[in-house]
């Protein structure tokens, strides 16, 4: 049965696509067949997912792969299925927002574009389902492929090349890591099976945390763990928005899987530093990934930088979890890690959400800058509420589902406090930087959602943008409800994750909460309900609302009149707040972080006097001290190195000749 | 011919194809060197001669004649002809000055030495001192290839350096199989005449044949 | 019939028919009909060797086991699509002035000697003929590399030769020190040139001989295969050559010396142990693979970049041998995808570069735009040179890596793995500007020929079947290889 | 028996933490007007003037959405939210079990995004202004709040406020720690910083240019407004109920004792009052702070929390 649906979902999704790319010459109906292919594939894999997730026992599927004695191997445990959800799920509502999506913007490549992203889901899935280093490794190279090419749409722009670029290279560096990790392991267990890590003797302590390192750096590149992000927030907005969703939302996932993986089960005896280690890097990607995205104009790139931030939560949680698995408090370790699982859940559902959204704006005016937004919600107002709702969410506010897991990153962090001496100060330190985050995604989301939807149309397309058709909003619509719905009962996602703990974390305790409630990480503290912190709410606002009818007065009607202003009559929308004006603190209290450029170009009517222009503009475009700091400097010495070692090519024929004696000479005195 | 009366002999000229090759070395000549590799071609058909003699290997002499044909006539006629078309000066001009190269050639001659005498020792051979003078001379010839400027000369040096192989062969075997030493001697025959067309068209095409002005593929 | 020696004469012999019959208008057809032939033939042999039969010919001089001919095989099926691009490809070029045009005339003898040449490598038993056969592969692509008359060439064609002939030349202190170590066999077994007879008594060679012989070839075959450092003649000769006969130098000469060195190789392994042999060929792979990446990352001619990234490819060959049996495994079934990517990227760059006429990889750009196929073909290329799935080097990259970490050569495995990164990153920088974007003025919409387009499918079609899966007969024939060459 | 106890206590708690802050609000005008040698407006001006509010009409500016129109009503129903989980006179809250301090910051941040939306969504530059700097300040103080809210239940060994002040009135001063100050600097900056009082803002500047809250409620009117006031007033008065009862716990109401309910009464509005007039002297002898200002008072905050906690680690409680 599993063996079935996984081939049935595999095959649709990349058949799918391969129809699309045979059918390219007729755009329309490629993208016809692809999408609902593809639809039909992510389906069967959701079923798929919810199977594994329900079973038991894990089951295998083994065979043959291209060449004998590298088979494929495949595994069906809870924790894959958790992700496969993720993937399928997310995919099949990608799929559905693709499909009218693809016909608004370019149609030139639909099949080729359709194909990509069949295979990039289909490669996704087996990633997470595979079971030995070759069947990862093929899979996750292929996922980078296709991602790859699912990128550069609009190649002629520059830097939508050099994003593609970035990215490939990126996830390369990022897969040499793992790649070592999972040899190494792979010598040290004789085998490539993954089963045979699980089962070898573990290594000694340097050796696991070598590989730990390896696989951290490896899984952090590919995730946006900040110092190896620099390529993610250039990237995924460069795609398509429904590709960015995925990208953003699930592609970034498989890293904190293999990290859990890694760390769970084939490195089994933990060391408590390795957590404290990954709280920090998550603690720094999640405060900087925020202020960046904060700085942020471009609505996808801003997107972008938040999942940098959200990796960094979730990376929060996991360091916890490792942290206590490895000082073995099994049951606070499986409280982290669930609290990271549910976040890793949440943000795949409201960063797919935005995304969408986002897309639904793009199709709409063509303008990703916020700085030419605006006033969307009224023509948008679907896409509006959507947006909010998502907003909302991953700004961490009750009662969705953001709030949910970052209040059980809290309550892990709150605990971790309590744990050996040298974790007193972290654990503090960490939840004051999560609170930052929060502060600052909050502001980095009235931003993006006041600056965007609300307000006046800042731009002529702004003003004339139309609702996305209802095949765009129904996916939309159902991530909202999916966001409302997580954060009031949290208890049934919960209870899924529970399923996913690796065996030696666990901690029944954990659900006694029930489907609403937020269990608390010690079992003497009374669970969270945030249904009835909305019925309380309610109620007050019921009463408000009785006070309000009995006090006011039938003469008091409610009038629409342009804005005060302060006597001001607002005469154009670009005398609104913009987005760089609302970021502006920000970048002045971070300025020692970001190096900032400010352009001011004077255009004068007259070339006599520059005191009467006839018109300004300020270009404020802040660089990454990343890009700046590690990236340039790396790339700089590399190709000096490189420069340095290419002038062994002097083109002396006397030179070679004096190698080639060289050579033999020193093979002849050496002797091997 | 008895055993002692061919060892010396056979040493003797291999002493002597070294010697040769150090004063090629030594002298700035072009016409010289020439002539020197007209004499090493006389010595490796006399040293195929002997060794001929001794085993009474009836291709030898085959292989003596060719070698006095090929390396003693041919190819430095061959040099001559190519030098005149070209009008070279006879000065051959070198990177290092004559006591530089030598010292060089000497080191060489060492680690040749260095490395052929385990081997000399262990081997049941009679001309086992050889193979320490041949190998010194193939490197002397490839350390004038890289001291030399001129493309011709760097000819003269490959040439040396085959002797010194041919050298190595013919004294380390007593003859390779005749089809294989047919073989040899077409490579050499096709390489010299490939190096003369080569030459004469770098002499066409570029005025001059200065190897380090060979220089626009770099990187 | 002697088949070997038809399968190693009959270029030649074709050559010499198209010398005297001369037709210069049907040259092309003719050149492009014995290429098929000698594909046919070297098919024949390879469904007689593949079920482990010996074939031997002309005496005891030619033999021919699984592994000859497979890189015979290997050497026509290139050789075969470089034909068949070719006869446009002269067209084209000598219409537009880049070729003289008595060079047709030339160029299918040529490179009929030049494949003859190689067969005789492939199929030769006794080591004095193989080199005598590899020597006259450089004297036969002297002529081709430099008759385009400019400059540029005539100097990467002096400088081919010399190089190669010196090393080659080291080739023979090797192969006389070999035979001179069968002459010393105890027991008078007689002496032989045959590497076959070697193999068989390897046992008994005299070990110190051996390594003087091996570490000999070492350097004279190492160098005709591109190992750093006597690399150097390679990129020049690649990127001066016309385009088809980068391709098969590239693809297929690279392949025949390794071929050379290996089957040396695995007599010294017998008499001196596989550890010694293996570990310098790990280290000139190391070494060949680590410093082509620096030269490929500041590359900035679109055919040496190719030939940088084989001098990185043959490396990662040597690697592989140097791993014992899974890696040379890996390494054969490297060779013959790194034959077949190779040959697809010099192909589609020579169409590119004939277009723009320009090497310069920073004045061609939008490839992929301006013309779907060789764009799609450079782009599948670049991505299957790097090491990406679902093409042919992915998998025998991921092999090698696999045979470095299990045999326990870790540091090597890290050292490859970084190397392959840094090529990675340099290849791709420069390929993607080239083939995204838009096109520069006047090459929006550029068209290949009818063969071209057939010839960069096909191998498109090959790299990628190559890395879905591995047939079962190539599979059994390259274990009947590693078999062959008693490798450990 | 105790069910209808508890039913009254909460009524009580309900009725003190709607109304009284507006009294709270009266006392810090009327001292400020005392210090500037005016007689002042009476104590419950505030009561009258939302009254008067929501008998008006609204005017709604046609630029805004719904969002505008809702805010309001989050905002107060956010901050009433709040208020039901801090302590009053009694320890025991109605909303007690779930009053965790993550949750409570939260919620504040919920009514402040509101609010926040509601200000761009205007689209005058006068209140985008406000929101962003709104949220600078607010980004920058959460990190302190949550560091001293933090020690205080570590020190009480809880992560729920009523259960913190249940504890230190258990201990009463006794166990007057260093600690103790120390949160108190931090949360009493923090509490300044979040209710837009001097130094941080003026809440009765003239200069629309200078303002942080105020600006961000310039298109209100009537019951939005009344909603919007209200609500600020709330959340100062919960910020002083949070300081009185953390740090001078004395005489809390323990819950169903009818008999503690009167000390509890009186304690907690003394207490407030007290609370309240330093504010106001507070206001009158200090100027507003430049804008960039604001940061090194709220490190200041931050420091002293972090200082807490490197004692609370290095000695423990």
């Amino acid at each position: 049965m599993l063996s079935l649906l996984f081939f049935l979902s595999i095959l649709l999704t990349a058949a799918s696509g391969a129809a699309a790319l045979a059918l390219q010459s007729r755009p329309a109906l490629a993208h016809r067949v692809g999408c609902w292919g593809q639809l039909a594939g992510t389906l069967a894999g959701v079923v798929l997912a919810i199977l594994c997730l329900a079973s038991d026992a894990p089951g295998h599927l083994r065979f043959d792969g291209p060449v004998p004695g590298l088979g494929f191997t495949l595994r069906f445990d809870a924790l894959a299925g958790f992700f496969l959800l993720l993937v399928f799920g997310l995919g099949a509502l990608a799929t559905t927002f693709g499909l009218p999506y693809g016909f608004i913007g370019h149609s030139s490549s639909l099949g080729t574009r359709d194909f990509c992203l069949g295979f990039f889901l289909a490669s996704m899935a087996v990633v997470v389902l595979a079971d030995d280093v070759f069947t990862f490794f093929a899979a996750w190279e292929s996922m980078s492929v296709f991602a790859f090419l699912l990128l550069p749409g609009e190649h002629e722009k520059r830097e939508v090349r050099e994003a593609a670029y970035l990215f490939l290279i990126a996830s390369q560096v990022g897969t040499a890591f793992i790649l070592v990790a999972f040899l190494v392991l792979a010598h040290h267990a004789g085998s490539l099976e993954f089963d045979a890590f699980r089962r070898a003797a573990p290594l000694s302590l340097p050796w696991r945390s070598g590989i730990f390192a390896l696989a951290l750096i490896g899984f952090g590149t590919k995730a946006g763990m900040i110092p190896f992000h620099v390529w993610l927030p250039k990237a995924h907005p460069v795609a398509p928005s429904h590709v960015s969703a995925l990208m953003s939302g699930v592609m970034i996932k498989t890293a904190l899987y293999g990290l859990i993986r890694f760390a769970f089960e084939f490195l089994a005896p933990l060391d408590a530093f390795w957590g404290l280690v990954v709280l920090t890097l998550g603690a720094v990607s999640a405060v900087l990934g925020a202020l960046f995205a904060l700085l942020e104009h471009d609505l996808k790139r801003m997107l972008a930088y938040s999942s940098v931030e959200n990796v960094g939560i979730i990376l929060m949680g996991l360091g916890v979890a490792i942290f206590f698995a490895g000082s073995g408090k099994g049951d606070w370790a499986a409280y982290a890690l669930l609290a990271a699982l549910f976040h890793t859940l949440n943000h795949a559902v409201f960063k797919t959400l935005l995304f969408l959204a986002a897309g639904s704006v793009l199709a709409a005016t063509r303008e990703a800058s916020l700085e030419h937004l605006g006033g969307l919600a009224r023509r948008m107002p679907a896409t509006a509420v959507c947006f909010l709702v998502g907003a909302w969410a991953i700004s961490g506010l009750p009662p969705a589902n953001g709030f949910a897991s970052e209040w059980m990153t809290y309550q892990a962090l709150w605990v971790l406090a309590s744990g050996s001496a040298g974790t007193h100060l972290l654990g503090p330190i960490a939840a004051a930087c999560l609170a930052l985050v929060g502060g600052l995604a909050a502001a980095c989301f009235v931003r993006a959602a006041g600056v965007g939807f609300l307000g006046l149309p800042r731009t002529e397309p702004a003003r004339r943008a139309e609702e996305a058709p209802r095949g765009m909003i129904w996916p939309m619509a159902a991530l909202a409800a999916l966001c409302l719905f997580a954060g009031l009962a949290p208890g049934l996602p919960l209870a899924m994750l529970a399923g996913c703990l690796p065996r030696q974390l666990s901690a029944p305790s954990l659900l006694l909460a029930g489907p609403l409630g937020l269990p608390a990480a010690r079992s003497v503290e009374p669970p969270l309900y945030p249904l009835a912190i909305v019925a309380t709410l309610a109620a007050l606002l019921l009463g408000l609302t009785f006070v309000r009818r009995r006090l006011g007065t039938a003469s008091a009607a409610t009038r629409v009149h342009g804005p005060w202003n302060c006597g001001y009559p607002i005469v154009a929308p670009r005398a609104q707040y913009s987005a760089s004006g609302f970021s502006q603190p920000f970048a002045y209290f971070a300025r020692k972080l970001l190096s900032r450029k400010k352009l001011l170009d004077v255009h004068a009517r007259h070339h006599y006097s520059p005191y009467l222009p006839e018109s300004l503009v300020l270009r404020v475009h802040s660089v990454s001290p990343f890009d700046t700091l590690v990236y340039q400097p790396v790339k700089r010495f590399v190709i000096r190195l490189s420069k340095r070692v290419s002038r062994l090519q002097t083109g002396s024929l006397r030179l070679y000749l004096a190698f080639l004696l060289g050579t033999v000479i020193l093979l002849l005195l050496i002797q091997p | 011919m008895d055993t002692h009366t061919f060892s010396r002999l056979v040493e003797l000229t291999s002493y002597s194809v070294l010697l040769v090759a150090v004063a090629v070395v030594a002298q700035r000549n072009l016409a010289t060197s020439i002539r020197l590799l007209r004499l090493e071609g006389f010595l490796l058909a006399m040293v195929s001669a002997v060794i001929g003699l001794y085993t009474g290997e009836s291709h030898l002499f085959w292989v003596a004649a060719i070698t006095f044909v090929i390396k003693g006539l041919a190819i430095p006629s061959f040099f001559f002809h190519v030098m005149h078309r070209i009008g070279l000066p006879h000065d051959a001009e070198r990177s290092l000055t004559v006591p530089l190269g030598l010292m060089l050639a000497s080191g060489l001659t060492l680690v040749a030495y260095h490395v052929g005498r385990p081997l000399a020792l262990a081997s049941p051979w009679i001309t086992r001192d050889v193979l320490a003078s041949s190998l010194g001379t193939a490197f002397i010839g490839l350390s004038l290839m890289i001291v030399c400027r001129k493309a011709l000369t760097q000819m003269l040096g490959f040439l040396l350096m085959e002797d010194g192989i041919f050298l190595f062969g013919i004294t380390e075997t007593y003859g390779m199989p005749l089809l294989v030493e047919l073989g040899i001697f077409f490579d050499l025959i096709v390489a010299a005449g490939v190096t003369g067309i080569l030459l004469l068209r770098m002499g066409g095409d570029f005025g001059h044949v200065d190897v380090d002005r060979l220089s626009d593929l770099r990187g | 019939m002697d088949l070997l020696l038809i399968l190693a004469v009959f270029p030649a012999a074709w050559a010499l028919l198209m010398v005297m019959l001369a037709p210069t208008r049907d040259a092309d057809a003719f050149g492009t009909g014995g290429a098929l032939l000698t594909v046919a033939g070297s098919l024949l042999l390879m469904s007689r060797t593949l079920s482990g039969e010996i074939v031997t010919g002309w005496g005891t001089h030619l033999r021919a086991d699984v592994l000859s001919s497979a890189a015979l095989m290997l050497t026509s099926c290139v050789f075969c699509l470089a034909s068949l691009y070719a006869g446009p490809y002269l067209t084209a070029s000598s219409g537009h002035g880049q070729l003289p045009a008595g060079w047709r005339v030339l160029y299918w003898p040529l490179v009929y000697l030049f494949y003859s040449a190689m067969a005789f490598t492939c199929l030769a038993d006794n080591l004095g003929i193989l080199w005598v056969s590899l020597e006259l592969t450089t004297l036969v692509t002297v002529p081709l590399i430099c008759l385009n008359r400019e400059s540029r060439g005539l100097e990467a064609a002096w400088k081919y030769f010399v190089l190669c002939s010196v090393g080659i030349a080291f080739a023979l202190i090797g192969t006389i020190a070999l035979y001179a170590s069968t002459l010393r066999l105890s027991g008078g077994a007689g002496s032989s040139l045959s590497w076959a007879f070697m193999l068989e008594h390897g046992a008994g060679l005299d070990p110190m001989f051996v390594r003087l012989a091996f570490l000999f070839a070492f350097v004279g075959y190492g160098c005709k295969m591109g190992l750093v450092p006597m690399h150097c003649w390679l990129p020049d000769a690649h990127s001066e050559a016309p385009t088809p006969v980068s391709a098969m130098l590239s693809g297929v000469l690279l392949n025949c010396a390794g071929y050379a060195l290996l089957r040396i190789a695995a007599v010294a392994a017998r008499a001196m142990g596989h550890g010694s042999v293996q570990s310098v060929f790990l280290a000139f792979g190391l070494a060949s693979v680590i410093l082509a990446s620096f030269f490929i990352v500041v590359q900035s001619d679109l055919k040496r970049l190719l030939a940088y990234s084989s001098i990185e490819h043959m490396g990662i060959v040597a690697i592989g041998i140097g791993l014992g049996a899974d890696g040379l495994y890996g390494a054969l079934l490297h060779a013959l995808n790194h034959a077949m990517t190779k040959a697809l990227l010099f192909l589609s760059a020579g169409q590119v570069v004939h277009w723009h006429g320009t090497k310069q990889i920073l004045r061609i750009q939008g490839v992929l735009r301006s013309s779907r196929v060789t764009g799609l073909a450079l782009g599948a290329g670049s991505l299957a040179i790097v090491g990406l799935p679902p093409f042919g080097p992915f998998l025998s990259e991921f092999l090698i890596l696999r045979a470095a970490f299990l045999s326990g050569h870790t540091l090597a495995g890290i050292l490859l793995v970084g190397a392959l990164g840094l090529t990675f990153a340099g290849f791709l920088a420069h390929a993607v500007p080239m083939l995204l974007g838009n096109p520069s003025r006047g090459h929006e919409d550029e068209r290949e020929t009818a063969n071209a387009r057939t010839v960069l499918m096909l191998l498109v079609t090959i790299i990628l079947a190559l890395g879905l899966t591995v047939p079962a007969g190539l599979d059994r024939a390259l274990k009947a290889c590693v078999s062959a060459l008693d490798w450990s | 028996m105790t069910f209808a106890l508890d039913i009254g206590f909460a009524a009580i708690h309900l009725a003190l933490v709607l109304f009284w802050p507006l009294v709270l609000v009266g006392i810090v005008r009327r001292v400020k007007a005392r210090l500037a040698c005016r007689r002042g407006l009476p104590l419950l001006q505030e009561l009258t003037d939302l009254l008067k509010l929501f008998r008006k009409g609204e005017v709604i500016p046609d630029t805004a959405t719904w969002v505008f129109r809702l805010a309001p009503w989050g905002t107060w129903a956010a901050s009433a939210l709040v208020a039901l989980m801090v302590p009053t006179f009694s320890w025991s809250v109605p909303l007690g079990a779930q009053a965790d301090f993550i949750l409570v910051i939260y919620l504040l941040g919920s009514s402040r995004f509101l609010r926040n939306l509601a200000a761009l969504d205007t689209a005058t530059a006068f209140a985008g202004l406000a929101a962003s700097r709104e949220s600078f300040v607010a980004a920058l103080s959460e990190p302190a709040m949550v560091l001293s809210l933090w020690c205080a239940g570590w020190v009480a060994g809880t992560s729920r406020i009523p259960e913190m002040v249940w504890r230190f009135s258990e201990k009463a001063a006794a166990e007057l720690s260093p600690v103790h100050p120390l949160i108190l600097v931090a949360l009493v900056i923090v509490a300044i910083a979040e209710n837009a009082r001097v130094p941080f803002d003026d809440p009765t500047t003239h200069l629309e240019l200078t303002m942080i809250h105020e600006a961000a409620l310039l298109e209100y009117s009537g019951p939005g407004l009344a909603l919007m006031q209200w609500g600020a007033g709330l959340h100062l008065g919960l910020s002083l109920a949070l300081i009185a009862n953390l740090f001078f716990p004395i005489g809390l109401a323990a819950p169903a004792e009818l008999g503690t309910v009167p000390l509890g009464l009186f304690s907690f509005m003394a207490r407030t009052s007290v609370l309240a007039a330093l504010l106001g002297v507070l206001e009158s002898t200090m100027a507003r702070l430049r804008f960039f200002r604001i940061t090194d008072w709220l490190a200041l905050s931050g420091a002293a929390a972090v200082l807490a906690v490197i004692r609370l680690v290095t000695v423990g409680r």
